[in-house]
């Protein structure tokens, strides 16, 4: 969840994760803003695979903290890493290769911390080259936010997209979040904006606004202060608490969220228009 | 301070000395992204910034960014794609430099965001290294931005989140990391610099209306100076206008 | 030359490379369809490194079959790898991984054939799990043709795109063909079509039909009489001789080489619309 | 000949028979992308095609292609992508089969596409691999068409491109292969399936109008045939009418 970083984070999903009460999570991602620190406070996780958890406008997530310095609600267990050697772990499960050889986390502690990560030296060259041994990585399931999708999952997705599309191959199973679902021509008008076809995705739900409250190019801009707001509220865990019973458990699904969120939302949503220029895909 | 500008402002501006025309530059947000812009603006019209979610822009966004991911930053972007394209830019020799900051720095210029205290039990969690150490191992020169306080800039950082020069000497070398590492640590009192054959951190300039002693006493280890300490040249007139040109709203300014 | 398999060939360097007169290059590439068999018969080539090489229309290269089995016009060194896994030596190239582990290979003798593979077992594995272990590939330059480009090199791709991204980053040097020179902003309005941008550019060159006989998506369709008649007349080297004298050293430059084409390269020239359905990258 | 199908109708029959629905095939060109077809027309209308290029199909092409990167293969594609992202499906075990062909196949279902002779100094140099040992290596199921002739199905290839079941037995397994290996042959004779604890190919059906006795002599090997050996069955109306329909010059008919 979160595999694009800070835009398209599966926020729809974190709450609902909240609301079915799940355990024992491992959260796999390389940043995904504050939504592992609300899974972490609402103890759904047992483990963080990633590079950064916190409140990219806030600085720290309160409950990470709470949960790696006082095991409260419970001790987590944090296997780091940095964001491109997660990038590698993910490129290995994607693309069937047991390990990858990375350089870019020699020289950190990182190689110690995280114990599946392995030293060794690169075969190829005479002299005593350093190099560290990533395993592949697979989650279970990916979630995906994207802009639009056809009702099979062939989906669209435009702006940066960090680790989307290994982690989406390497994954069991994938969910795709459509802002908006659309004719099966609109995707297979442009194949190469395509990140993931149809016949891979496991699921396609239509849910307007799940990134809320970060951004999805084109379609809705950042809640900078909804990130401003959960680092104030959150600073011991009953403000958490009634944070989140406010905005996740006392609410039954996104479209309540979406109804309590109500002209605030509609402030986020781009109305103004800057489309690109056409590919011509024609074969005569 | 009858000085026309913050210490803010002096920090960006001294970063925005860092940069050099055409380079390429792992950027970040807030006080980095605010030197790239006043870079372009002045003696870098041709440097490029790379942010690690997978974006690359000529001009800066026109709009406040609060994370690389914002819609502002896409926007007429020269290239948006993954992390591991953009980050592969490194690892092919094509970034010149990185921004980073970071909760701790040591003398050897190592960087700590992820642990205060043992890893195992930490007194601190600190969110942790995002895309810092592939920057800090891979880009020719790291740009550190620092807050300068005794317990921030320490003898031994708890935990190597972003390798600097490790134990000193040539050890970042042995270690196989192919970057030039830390070329500068930009803080609100001084700028220090690696120097001599242990590539130590020394002091290079302190700032206008700090004193040498002064940053002595807020530095964790026994910060030596390098042969021609001198002041910081103070921001210019261009330069000034550059970053009121960026700033409308003189967030930077107080 | 040829990342992209059968399509955007770059054979106007191809053409310029015989001219000149170059000689002893490694012809890097999986696929590139007759481009590769056109140098080997103009005595460029010392060394190919890669997965196929022929005529995707006729089958055999007659002048590779000439010199790997005879040394004419001269021996070549043959590098053998499958498409994947010469994928991943230049994934590795490009993302700076000296080497990286491989099994789609496993069980074919391109690792005995290929002295530069090396055999090795899965460290994280207790059971003796066999990899195959291959060293990052990095060609000196990699020549794109692309639909699109402004003048700075920053260029717009589409279609199936092979292993483009991936052998032009590991490349120390990238040349841009473009079929169309267009304004900064249109290749601007839609970032997420860039495959790589302007600065990692070195040049970039108009050349329209520099793809001329493999097709470029919704610009040129494929020639494939052309690819038949250079099968049936080069099965000798005379006839190779007189092919070549024809179409490529009796030649100035590539507009002498449309112009020879005339009314046959209009007639591949692709007229219908098929335009992408456009993406919003607004902001507000 | 009294039948109103051809020898290669019949082969591209076979083959579509041996496409589930719903499964997802490396397609490759010529004959499988017409039996790909026609498993659409017929039992599979599910089925997805995948070409190495990087492109993926659901309906087939409507021009007649030679290549997978011929434009009527992308215009309408479901995923026009690199080649590493679409062989990815292979490793991710995302692929139940793959069509390839060869110059020579052994009784172990080895293919060779590179050389004959040594491969220091080869007799023939063939055109190599392209990404058949990749597909070979990592798909469920694989599907082989060749031609029926002594010097190409031989006891022994010279080469291995692409491994069947190596020397046999569990010897594919061994090798850290993920993939199922050969599933049938199909021959312009006869189909032959991998068979019994060695794996070793067995003759499984005989076409219309040919002998066990003349397949058995036009087999570089001792060819045993397993129990229930019988007639290919001959295309059905509906098989026919989808291949007329897809193949309306007649391409394929003589």
């Amino acid at each position: 969840m979160g595999a694009a970083l800070e835009n398209a984070i599966p926020f729809a999903v974190t709450h609902e994760l909240i609301r079915q009460g799940l355990q024992n999570l491992n959260m796999i991602a390389p940043i995904s803003d504050i939504s592992t620190d609300m899974l972490i406070g609402s103890g759904c996780v047992k483990t963080v695979t990633g590079a950064w958890v916190g409140n990219v406008s806030g600085g720290m997530g309160h409950n990470y903290r709470r949960a790696a310095e006082k095991g409260i609600p419970n001790s987590i267990k944090i296997n780091d890493y940095s964001n491109f050697s997660i990038g590698m772990a993910f490129f290995a499960g994607a693309y069937g290769l047991p390990y990858i050889p990375v350089k870019s986390i020699l020289g950190s502690d990182i190689t110690k911390s995280n114990p599946s990560i392995k030293m060794s030296t690169n075969p190829f060259s005479d002299e005593l080259e350093p190099v560290a041994l990533v395993p592949a990585l697979k989650p279970d399931i990916a979630f995906l936010v994207v802009q639009r999708s056809d009702h099979f999952g062939n989906s669209h997705i435009w702006g940066s997209t960090g680790l989307t599309q290994e982690a989406s191959i390497a994954a069991e199973k994938i969910i795709v979040l459509a802002d908006e679902i659309v004719e099966p021509e609109v995707i297979a008008s442009d194949p190469s904006r395509v990140l993931i076809p149809g016949f891979g995705v496991n699921a396609v739900c239509h849910v307007p606004a799940a990134c809320h409250p970060s951004p999805l190019i084109g379609r809705w801009k950042r809640d900078h202060e909804f990130f401003h707001n959960y680092h104030q509220e959150t600073r011991d865990l009953a403000g958490f608490e009634t944070w989140c019973d406010q905005w996740v458990r006392h609410l039954p699904d996104h479209e309540a969220y979406r109804s309590k969120l109500g002209d605030r939302l509609e402030s986020l949503r781009i109305i103004g228009d800057a489309p690109s220029a056409p590919a011509n895909y024609a074969a005569e | 301070m009858p000085e026309n500008y913050s210490t803010q402002e002096l920090m960006i501006i001294a970063a925005a000395r860092e940069i050099n025309d055409y380079e390429r530059i792992f950027v970040g947000m807030r006080l980095p992204i605010t030197a790239y812009g006043v870079a372009r603006l002045t003696h870098a019209p041709n440097a490029v910034g790379l942010f690690e979610s997978g974006v690359s822009r000529y001009e800066p966004a026109k709009d406040m960014l609060y994370t690389m991911c914002d819609g502002p930053n896409q926007l007429g972007a020269a290239w948006t794609t993954g992390l591991i394209q953009i980050m592969g830019l490194l690892s092919g020799g094509r970034v010149h430099a990185g921004f980073i900051g970071g909760a701790e720095i040591d003398r050897y210029g190592n960087i700590n965001t992820s642990y205060i205290g043992d890893f195992d039990d930490p007194d601190v969690k600190l969110p942790g290294s995002g895309g810092a150490p592939d920057i800090a191992s891979m880009a020719e020169r790291l740009i550190v931005i620092m807050n300068h306080k005794k317990h921030r800039l320490v003898k031994k950082v708890d935990y190597i989140t972003s390798p600097g020069f490790l134990g000193g000497g040539n050890e970042r070398k042995m270690a196989g990391l192919i970057g030039g590492g830390p070329a500068v640590v930009i803080t609100d009192r001084a700028i220090l610099r690696p120097y001599g054959p242990e590539n130590e951190l020394h002091l290079a300039a302190y700032h206008p209306n700090h004193t040498v002693q002064e940053i002595l006493k807020n530095t964790g280890w026994d910060l030596k100076s390098i042969p021609d300490v001198h002041e910081t040249a103070s921001p210019t007139k261009v330069e000034l206008e550059a970053l009121h040109q960026i700033d409308k709203d003189g967030f930077w300014r107080t």
